[in-house]
């Protein structure tokens, strides 16, 4: 058995050994070894240099590992947590994702970027975002949300082999997944959504710490005899619209479960799309689940009612069934 | 630009002023180690920063503010709360996330806010509060209130953007901010060497042309009187000041942490000169302490730690309909 | 004859002068008269203290705005285009949005932020942005988009009453926009989208920038027997849906017109929002026209080609009417 | 700690390498003369931001580095791409956005770009280049290559967060990156004492632990010789220098600016101080520029620009078909 931690770990030794310009870095990678505990170990392993502790200067060190790559490197950086992403946001838009266009096709930047998002573990307001909207919105970005063992310990080696930036969420409350992991597990890659479970009565399209939930919550609607099809979306820009579309074509019906905040959310883009591209074989429209538009507040009660749950999925899965015609 | 911090072990203050510090420190400390034990016990959930060992830093610098000042503080921010004089109950209550709490149970530890004592917090972005104590200074200089907004950030917050921004804002504009940084040595496992290439943080803080010093933040005396003099300063219309206050965090950065980047012997180092015992040998051993006396402080800390619980497990849930509460501020009260 | 500076510059100064504790802080506010001119005298009128030039420091500048807030003043803010806003989103998304709701409704955030944005410039690819979306996606604040002159006028002294954040987007290609502003003009309100040309064959829902493009549009579908309704949003959050789904169901087709990138943006949550609210008086997919997903290009062709135009949003209207049922 | 800048009145240098220096000033001149003239006649568009005055940091800073090294700038960035050895024909193709431009006409004046020869642009976020250069030096560490990275950016950067955050993590890694604040005096409209509480910027840049000097950016031998001092350093595993130059804009900010913020006579008094003049005065008084040299490195200058405006007017427009480009690197580039 391993966990979601242990593969994004495996993830990154294998990039780190396989290729001498790869080098970590961020905020307590090195000698805390790391906020989540993914790293560490890998101190110790390839020293201080390509382990990187950085001050706290989320803008700084993101920008320096664009010029990194840029200068022939190829970093991993590690944003803690996708709420401190935000004081690096400018270099992340205007720099990463903007600098080859704006060099007319010269200057590529082959960088990755790492950082835990979501809520579950009540940490509140400020510590709880689900930015990936956000990321996902920005042209020049490839933005992935691996939530299996084997996404976590594929896609960064992936990920690696891109020419442009690649920022990747890995939900906090992933990180104690269990499972097995295949000794051979290798490469996925960053283009496809996954059918997660295959069902004809209607689809469900999720992603990252989502996921689970969505699965529990379409076995308890199997229970109940309805047949749900669960789309893991992996990547999340560019959006892989065909495997939705494919499977809402013939399910006829479909729910969005997403943990960011509703109003200009991702869900909205999955919603939108897919009434754009299925609209003639839509039963009813498609429904969305996703936070409640607070910032996350500490209580569990009360951030656990804030964000998608099991029995909501069910619901709103089973009020979407008995809608439209 | 080390002015040379004030040399407190010249003087003690008066008997009842002594106790007050020692109690004051003794009562973020007992409170804290409940805290970690209702942490173990899950009362306590989230991420828990426990400031313990730093006793003496909020404890001296509160008492040059008066109610009329304000503080914006970190995550880390128990100690500063308490000292400020935020009530134990409310506090705990919002430990545990109830309706009671000063937050009415939706911040948690990293979030205590008391309006009525000007307390703004509870920042859990590193670096985040900066701005607001400039902008809480600014709103004070431009009605003409000759208030103080003192700031507390950790020795890690020195490396962000913020914090040069808000000091150069704040001695730009010469606004009444005390900046207390409180430079434990680390920034969760990130030594100071390994975050700054200049060391000395009042030497940085200088830079912006704002009156600087380290103070020995294990003493609260020192730290008390240092706090005093630029409190002073900052009313009289001297601008911002800047504190380095060197202390050290005796436990773990949060619940978390394996504590992989420090020895052992280095803490148990800096135990043995722990504000607490510090301050207490140095009043027995002027005679300011007797043993009745810090068996009564004990007792009194007990009492209120113990009440303190007591009321938070008495304390309420918000009710699940109130979730969408308190996005925006409801109408008719402002 | 005024212009959309003008009237800005106008609801400044009557917001300056009917409370002290009004003042205006940003970047070139002051001596320069403002990076579009929009401040130009008020230096002079209201002295350095109200009209308060800050360094390059938009984090802090915009968190003491914040500060200012909670200590009782009522600040406006400058950015001086959302371009450079992302360097304090931080401040907007983990205080002004979150301050009230951490600390238990105890702290609200006053303070009305404006900033210049959108593209038509050619000022390339870090200069161009339309973020609008990214603010209105954030629960805690208000975020405008005055299209027009009483509404650039009107929306500031209506945001000064409120006591939370309000964003105000002022597009750079508004600000020479000329008309008659009424003498009493006066205070709007931010609650509702506005009917800006009534028709019954489809709904063209915009706002900011887009506006005048999508009105001349609706004069050249005229022009052909087409009768379009246009909607300007105004308000981008909270979203006026009702308004829109008012029109919608009665014209049974939607064109989203958006200069903000498509995916994860804000035409995207209109199109969820008509389609979650109106599905089965639609008579085909809700569309969108956005700007291409590129970062802005500098030379006149492309830059106007990446962004909606009025031949294009008649197009688009016209195979929205062939399309369908 | 400002360690008084080189005094450079007491050397020239030799007649061609003094004949170099006032023709790459004087091909910024009159490229951006020209480049004025454009914008009116409506060939240029957008931001144009002009560098006539500091001719002389660009291309006394352009002396101390070789092929191999790196250079990042702003916005204002025409002067820093010719003398870099951007061909002017591709800068003034990019200018008018043609697809013969350095960044193919995808730029335009703020975002020149050209890999040959490692500039890097050209970044129109202020500050925001400054971790560019960090990152690239970072590289060049990383990868044992004794390269240089030159960083120019305006004082009003200063101001910015990420100016902090950088210069602090490459004194910290002491990575080779020679930072150069353009000190004209004014961000847009902003005079510096109205954007810093310390105005002395070298000394401001010492507090990180940094070499820092302040120099004459009106002496392009000034420029040369520190910036060649600063690069050896570098070169020799010394780490990150700073230096202030101290220079002046003699146009608006851009095209836009009504100048509301300074006199006529204080631009005035700076353009007798002129570089180009300056420099050329002492040559003509050390006997190293007859009258027919000045007039030949004028006529060169004049038939250069001409040539480029020629090329940029024969430039041709990128196809409408091409508009979604390089947002993603094309398959098998790399
Ligand atoms: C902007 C930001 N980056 C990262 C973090 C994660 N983090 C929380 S506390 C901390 C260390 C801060 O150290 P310091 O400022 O010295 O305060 P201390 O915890 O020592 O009191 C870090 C990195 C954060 N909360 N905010
Ligand atoms: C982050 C950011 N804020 C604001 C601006 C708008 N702006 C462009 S240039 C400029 C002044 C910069 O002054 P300085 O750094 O001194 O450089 P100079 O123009 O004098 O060369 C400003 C405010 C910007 N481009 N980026
Ligand atoms: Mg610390
Ligand atoms: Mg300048």
């Amino acid at each position: 058995m391993s966990t979601y931690r242990d593969a994004v770990r495996e993830a990154l030794r294998e990039a780190l050994t396989a290729n001498p310009r790869v080098f970590l870095m961020g905020e307590d990678v090195g000698h805390y070894g790391g906020c989540y505990a993914v790293s560490r170990g890998l101190l110790e392993e390839f020293g201080p240099e390509r382990i990187r502790d950085t001050p706290l200067s989320e803008s700084a060190f993101v920008g320096a590992g664009i010029g990194a790559a840029l200068g022939g490197m190829r970093p991993i950086v590690e944003v803690m947590t996708v709420n401190f992403s935000l004081l690096a946001l400018d270099q992340i838009l205007n720099n990463a994702a903007t600098l080859l266009h704006m060099s007319g096709g010269q200057l590529n930047v082959p960088l990755v970027i790492r950082m835990a998002t979501g809520a579950g573990r009540q940490l509140a307001a400020q510590h709880s975002h689900s930015l990936e909207g956000f990321y996902a919105h920005i042209p020049g970005l490839r933005v992935v949300a691996p939530a299996t063992l084997e996404d976590a310990r594929g896609m960064l080696g992936t990920a690696l082999t891109k020419p442009d930036p690649v920022v990747i969420f890995e939900h906090v409350m992933l990180y104690n997944l269990e499972g097995e992991l295949p000794a051979g597990a290798g490469a996925v890659d960053l283009d496809r959504a996954a059918v997660r479970r295959a069902g004809r009565d209607l689809t469900l399209v999720t992603y990252g710490g989502c996921l689970p939930k969505v699965l529990e919550a379409a076995t308890r609607l199997a229970e109940g005899g309805v047949e749900a099809e669960v789309i893991d979306l992996r990547t999340l820009r560019p959006l892989d619209t065909a495997t939705v579309l494919d499977s809402v074509r013939r399910t006829r019906r479909a729910l969005v479960v997403d943990e960011g905040w509703r109003s200009v959310g991702l869900a909205a883009e999955v919603a939108a799309r897919i009434q754009e591209g299925a609209f003639y074989q839509l039963d009813a429209p498609v429904a969305r689940l996703t936070s409640a538009e607070v910032p996350i507040p500490y209580p569990r009660h009360l951030e656990q009612a804030a964000l998608p749950q099991v029995p909501g999925i069910v619901d709103a899965a089973r009020a979407l069934l008995s809608g439209g015609g | 630009m080390s002015e040379g911090h004030p040399n407190p072990h010249g003087e003690l203050p008066d008997r009842e002023h002594a106790r007050h510090l020692l109690g004051q420190m003794l009562r973020i400390r007992h409170f804290e180690e409940k805290c970690a034990e209702l942490y173990t016990a899950e009362k306590i959930r989230g991420f828990l920063h426990l400031y313990i060992g730093e006793e003496a830093v909020a404890v001296g610098v509160m008492q040059a503010l008066g109610p009329e000042d304000a503080v914006v503080a970190t995550y880390r921010e128990h100690g500063h709360a308490l000292a400020r004089g935020v009530a134990m109950s409310a506090v705990m209550a919002e430990m545990y996330g109830k309706q009671e709490g000063c937050s009415r149970g939706r911040g948690g530890s990293m979030h205590l806010f008391d309006l009525a004592s000007r307390f703004y917090g509870g920042n859990a972005i590193v670096g985040g509060g900066l701005p607001l104590a400039v902008g809480l200074a600014l709103a004070d200089k431009m009605l003409g209130r000759e208030q103080v907004t003192a700031c507390f950030f950790g020795e890690g917050a020195v490396a962000e953007g913020e914090f040069h921004e808000s000091m150069n804002l704040a001695a730009l504009w010469n606004l009444p901010v005390l900046f207390c940084c409180e430079n434990n040595r680390y920034a969760m496992g990130t030594a100071l060497a390994l975050s700054e290439s200049q060391t000395d943080l009042a030497l940085k803080a200088a830079s912006y042309q704002m009156p600087a010093w380290t103070v020995d933040g294990m003493d609260v005396l020192a730290v008390e009187k240092a706090a005093r003099r630029a409190a002073e300063a900052i009313r009289a219309g001297g601008g911002p000041h800047f504190l380095e206050l060197a202390t050290y965090r005796f436990r773990a950065h949060s619940m978390f942490d394996p504590q992989l980047y420090r020895d052992k012997a280095e803490v148990e180092a800096w135990k043995q000169k722990g504000p607490i015992v510090t301050l207490q040998h140095r009043l027995e051993g002027a005679g300011l302490l007797a043993a009745e006396d810090l068996a009564a402080i004990e007792a009194a800390v007990a009492q209120e730690v113990a009440a303190a619980v007591a009321f938070a497990e008495a304390g309420t849930w918000e009710p699940l309909e109130e979730l969408g509460r308190f996005v925006y501020r409801e109408e008719g009260l402002r």
